[in-house]
């Protein structure tokens, strides 16, 4: 045993053009897939603003510099497939099926009005305001709940989609991790399970480096967290978890391996978390956290990453590339006009709505232990 | 001829795998999970014969992951099914434990009334047979402590059978306690009804009348206490004895329907004596049924220990005929 | 002119931190795993310092991984070693469940002594600050019910610091239950003393003396305890409030002391109802000191729900000042 | 994604012999490994008469057939060196420190006698039979006591080798497992940990193909159980379960592997389990699982491949190894001279003593729940 077993998962992004997924995606798509990048990131900064006023009392777990993770991932669903998003994909629950019309009442994802109540902890809130920021989900959308215990909800996305296929359907289910939690001893029995059985379960490691305030490589062994497939005998992808084309090209590889009964998979996205671990964890990371990684770690910004690749295909010009100039700022920084007014305009209306719905009458509290 | 022929009585574990088999049939959306309840059918033998007349995609072999079963269970009835998921014994359930507490119980609650559980979990639970810290387990009030699962504890084939459904075709995850040493005992054996039934969810029985104090128990130590009620005779006094059947929800009422006419109690259980049910009751009486007491409401339960192997090890921790006649003497004589 | 400085109070996470401090550098063989206890110091800062104080070999930043994080710590305790465990927060030891409740807690037991088990396990519980369902529990019922740990609840700087040294010299496993909502609440601000000191598990303290009725409680609810006892004088009812800071083991002489002069009791916790700690002390108070009673003993304590999110809610379903000076009102108008 | 990850674990047996580490041992040694199959055979077989004869009340899990496993694991060990056995590895706990003498009393392992003791459920037990059959265990002799929940030992083990390594320390770990047993969650937390520390824990499996009444497939995604070591980036290696040499030349790598500071591995041994689960389940065995099957697992008898590699190699003459005719019978079919005189002496010592010892004081019950 003189060398350790050489590693299995490699970066499988080396292909070249013509087989790509995003090479049947129409111009209108590429476009819609950077203004779904603006939303995703004009709402993470709206809320970091409003809880510096004040206004909101939860803790925000920022998905700036994510994004790319989010809507890369959603994009390539259909809108019957099932996601469950956890504490850093607050977007996810309102980007889904965006492709079925932002303003669809019909969509199989939530409604900006929605997450901004649950947000808000107002009544309108799809949980009515009982459990906090993103333990919301929709049955009828097929979102599923989270608890907090990290990797929790693998296995029941294991159930929901085990239940799908005794029903003849053929949705697969993405769940989100962070690289941390892929430590849990459940994210093994569900993976595990979902392996054995082949099932459509798509596990997502959004890899930013760190969790809460513990690096990489005190809570995986491997410097990729995708080789955790490998203990599985399944697919574990690396994507550029900037680049949102390359999370498209690597979810719909996988999503056509779930579909045709494959099995499960896992796509490592890597990125590198913006702020700290929550807003009240901001100023400690600053010290936990040397400058210069955070630097490097910022210094590729989805909206420009996704920016420049339009431009390049020529589906955006130059001009239209600077118009809205929301890449490389801060939460502080940026201002409603570096985003498109349509994108200001949608999270207006949800945080209106959100402002309006009540606080949960009190007696609520008493209700829905035991079902009638 | 039919007519003529005399029914056969049957065991507390048959009345179990009926009410399986039956439920699977009525319900084509119920499919099984757990370890080794397919092939082998079990570790007691509860599930015989579902795999080969259900098929693998309703009964599946689930590998040794307890939070799994429980969280394939959860998505499964998210998505619509109804799950009886087993334990191969009671005692491993602290390995799927969080997914219960945290999860499965709070689904409801959390999405105000948007998605209802019907899981039922069952294992085979309790000691008096030398199955040591492991396999003695009565953990019931882990979970009467963990708001939204209900909890039952049947005593006999009947009850197994009529709870048993009615748990199934409950909206709520229900806890199932199914006591290993009455599966195949066949002095309880018993004739059960050929045609549907249940037993609801929330109701004791009495199992014995008597006037003087009321025994309230469930599991084996109902047996136990109607064996104390015998030897109490001898000493005039006349026993009453409630097999509670569901803890969560509680027949509170028969509690103290009970008491207005003993006004002395006693409580026996086999869990440990700290926070376990059996202090639940006595708390309950206290605030319900306090003005009916003569006496103090004392407790027979195992003592803080774990469940230890050896035979005279076990015995002198758990509840006896012998300390349950003692303790209801106590409560007669003050 | 040391001496005439005035000393400077403490609050309640402060002395938690010295205590482990202070522990870590008397005991070389005491270790510390948590997750972010290191690098970060801890969620809440609790840790702070300690890991630059100790070095990367006492102090791990462990994965996230409660099961493992118990069950490394019951092998180092095996081999020689003191640990103090930390669960980010309390509610997720329901992950550690397992190696908690049948390794750890048990390994006296099984080994006929020939292993103690000198850990600790803390981390911030309770609810009343807007957590939700999975960053507000009071479990400790759980573990009262699991025999072989012990289990405080300190609710002042002085005995934060006094039981959680004696924690670490117990050589016994230790939940030490922290109430997130003190642990910089300047009011409740002390003086701690210049010197070692431990306060001994297993003592409660009269936090206010009365002749009325007896409030037995302990954590944050303490303070509404003591609120209540406030607002109980304008109905000129003098009531007694003891702080049991210790569970397990349970000082019963205290509580039977003050019962023998108020006679009436009422006990508040904010776990949910049914089998909560609660429910225990009823209980013994029914076989302790029924004879001193002239009312029922009541409880007031969470709703058997979780705890839910929008103040509104988690206001109704926790224990309040009102709630506890209506249920005092209630025993003393019996 | 076209086709699935290639595998990286092999079967490293096909060495070229000088440097196998078999080599090192003496003539001796070789026929002193024989001597432990047959006693560890001989253990179980007695057992498995006296509970026929209805003198013990435990379930029995069988280790026949899987002897190799714990003779060839347990051989290469130092004697500080710690173990944590479980149901199906009774003869561990006497088997372990052999080397330093059968009858030395100072040796690291338990004796025949207190390991009797605890079969008959006898106050003799070095845990005063307070709990049952395997979860007995001993700090002085390193050897971890287990609970019944399967795995729930890795973490222990991984805790004991930290603390050793903070004591300056040299000591491994072998945890033994079922290949069933792999499924759980804490086996993942555990390994995962230890992988992070590189800690030297070496995780057995005996895949002796079934968990219980579920086949391998069932629990497992991959054919190989080492595959799971890939996940961790760690050393999976697998060996011939029924060839001790194999076995100890497998886990000598290991050892040299996690002493060196190099961290854990996983060695999966292919057995298979020659009875029922427990005795309790032999006749049900006998329907769930196919006899060809069953037939096929059992005609590599380790004490007959044990046998044939020293005749071979020129240190057992063939008449003794035709002396003692353990192999290839079933355990009513063994009778007391087919094993050498020795072993059946050494184990009636454990046999005396054990009928000997008292059933443990009923006050018992209520003692050593806490330390005081
Ligand atoms: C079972 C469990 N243990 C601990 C926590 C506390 N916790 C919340 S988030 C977090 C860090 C998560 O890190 P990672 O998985 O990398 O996700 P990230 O926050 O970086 O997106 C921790 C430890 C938890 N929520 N659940
Ligand atoms: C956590 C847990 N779940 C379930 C069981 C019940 N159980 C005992 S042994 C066993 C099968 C073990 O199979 P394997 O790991 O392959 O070991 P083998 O018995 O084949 O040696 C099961 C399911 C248990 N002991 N612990
Ligand atoms: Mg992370
Ligand atoms: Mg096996």
């Amino acid at each position: 045993m003189s060398s350790p077993p050489t590693k299995t998962t490699k970066n499988k992004t080396t292909k070249t053009a013509p087989s790509r997924p995003r090479d049947h995606l129409s111009p209108e798509d590429h476009l819609e897939i950077l203004k779904q990048l603006y939303l995703a990131r004009y709402f993470d900064v709206r809320l970091i603003k409003e809880k510096r006023r004040g206004r909101l009392t939860g803790t925000l777990y920022s998905s700036h510099n994510q994004e790319a993770i989010l809507v890369g991932t959603l994009f390539p669903l259909k809108p019957s497939d099932w996601i469950s998003p956890i504490h850093r994909d607050m977007p996810a629950f309102f980007l889904k099926d965006m492709r079925s019309g932002w303003e669809n009442p019909d969509r199989m994802g939530m409604s900006i009005e929605e997450v901004c109540a649950q947000v808000w902890c107002k009544v309108g809130s799809p949980g009515r305001a009982r459990d906090n920021w993103s333990h919301i989900g929709s049955r009828a959308k097929h979102i599923i709940h989270s608890t907090s215990m990290l990797a929790g909800t693998i296995p029941v996305a294991a159930g929901v989609v085990l239940a799908d296929r005794l029903n003849g359907g053929d949705a697969v289910v993405l769940t989100y991790n962070g690289e941390g939690s892929t430590a849990q001893g459940v994210f093994h029995e569900a993976i595990n399970f979902a392996a054995v059985h082949k099932l459509p379960v798509i596990t997502i490691v959004e890899n930013n480096q760190w969790a809460f305030g513990t690096p990489l490589e005190l809570g995986c062994p491997t410097p990729d967290v995708a080789t955790r497939a490998d203990g599985y005998g399944i697919p574990g992808l690396i994507a550029d978890g900037q680049d949102v084309f390359d999370v498209y090209d690597k979810v719909m590889e996988a999503i056509e391996w779930a579909r045709a009964g494959k099995g499960p998979s896992i796509i490592e996205c890597k990125t590198f978390r913006a702020y700290g671990h929550g807003d009240h964890d901001d100023d400690r990371a600053a010290k936990y956290r040397p400058q210069d990684e955070v630097e490097k770690g910022r210094s590729r910004d989805p909206i420009a990453v996704c920016k420049r690749y339009l431009v390049e295909r020529g589906y955006l010009s130059n001009a239209d590339a600077l118009a809205f100039a929301a890449e490389n700022k801060g939460a502080q920084e940026a201002k409603d006009d570096d985003f498109p007014p349509d994108v200001v305009a949608y999270m207006k209306k949800g945080v209106d709505y959100a402002i309006a719905s009540p606080s949960p009458p009190a007696e609520e509290g008493g209700m829905w232990v035991f079902s009638d | 001829m039919a007519a003529t022929q005399e029914k056969t009585k049957k065991n507390y574990l048959t009345a179990i795998r009926e009410a399986l088999d039956e439920e699977m049939e009525r319900n084509p959306d119920m499919i099984c999970l757990g370890e080794d309840i397919g092939l082998l059918g079990g570790a007691f033998g509860v599930t015989e014969g579902l795999m080969s007349k259900f098929g693998t995609h309703r009964v599946y072999d689930m590998p040794i992951s307890e939070a799994a079963i429980v969280g394939v269970g959860v998505g499964a009835c998210l998505n619509g099914k109804t799950v009886m998921a087993e334990m191969q014994f009671i005692d491993f359930i602290s390995c799927g434990f969080d997914q219960i507490v945290n999860n499965l119980a709070t689904y409801h609650y959390r999405t105000a009334g948007e998605v209802a559980m019907p899981m039922v979990i069952r294992g085979p639970a309790g000691g008096y047979g030398g199955g040591a810290l492991y396999h003695s387990q009565m953990n019931e009030a882990w979970f009467a402590h963990s708001p939204g699962i209900k909890v039952v504890c049947p005593s006999t084939p009947f009850d197994a059978k009529g709870l048993m459904k009615a748990a199934l075709r409950d909206k709520n995850p229900v806890l199932y306690f199914e006591l290993k040493q009455l599966y195949r005992w066949s002095a309880i054996d018993e004739v059960l009804p050929d045609e549907d039934y249940e037993v609801p969810i929330g109701k004791a029985a009495i199992r014995r009348e008597g006037r003087d104090v009321t025994i309230i128990t469930y599991g084996q130590n109902v047996y136990h206490c109607l064996d104390a009620a015998k030897k109490l005779e001898e000493d005039n006094i006349d026993a009453e004895v409630i097999d509670l059947r569901s803890l969560v929800p509680l027949d509170e009422a028969a509690i103290v329907q009970s008491l207005q006419k003993t006004s002395r109690a006693i409580v026996v259980n086999e869990a440990p004596r700290t926070c376990g049910f059996a202090g639940e009751i006595v708390a309950r009486i206290s605030e319900t049924a306090f003005q009916y007491l003569d006496a103090p409401v004392l407790r027979v339960t195992r003592m803080d220990t774990p469940v230890p192997w050896a035979h005279s090890l076990e015995r002198y921790v758990l509840p006896s005929v012998e300390k349950i006649a003692e303790a209801a003497r106590s409560v007669c004589r003050f």
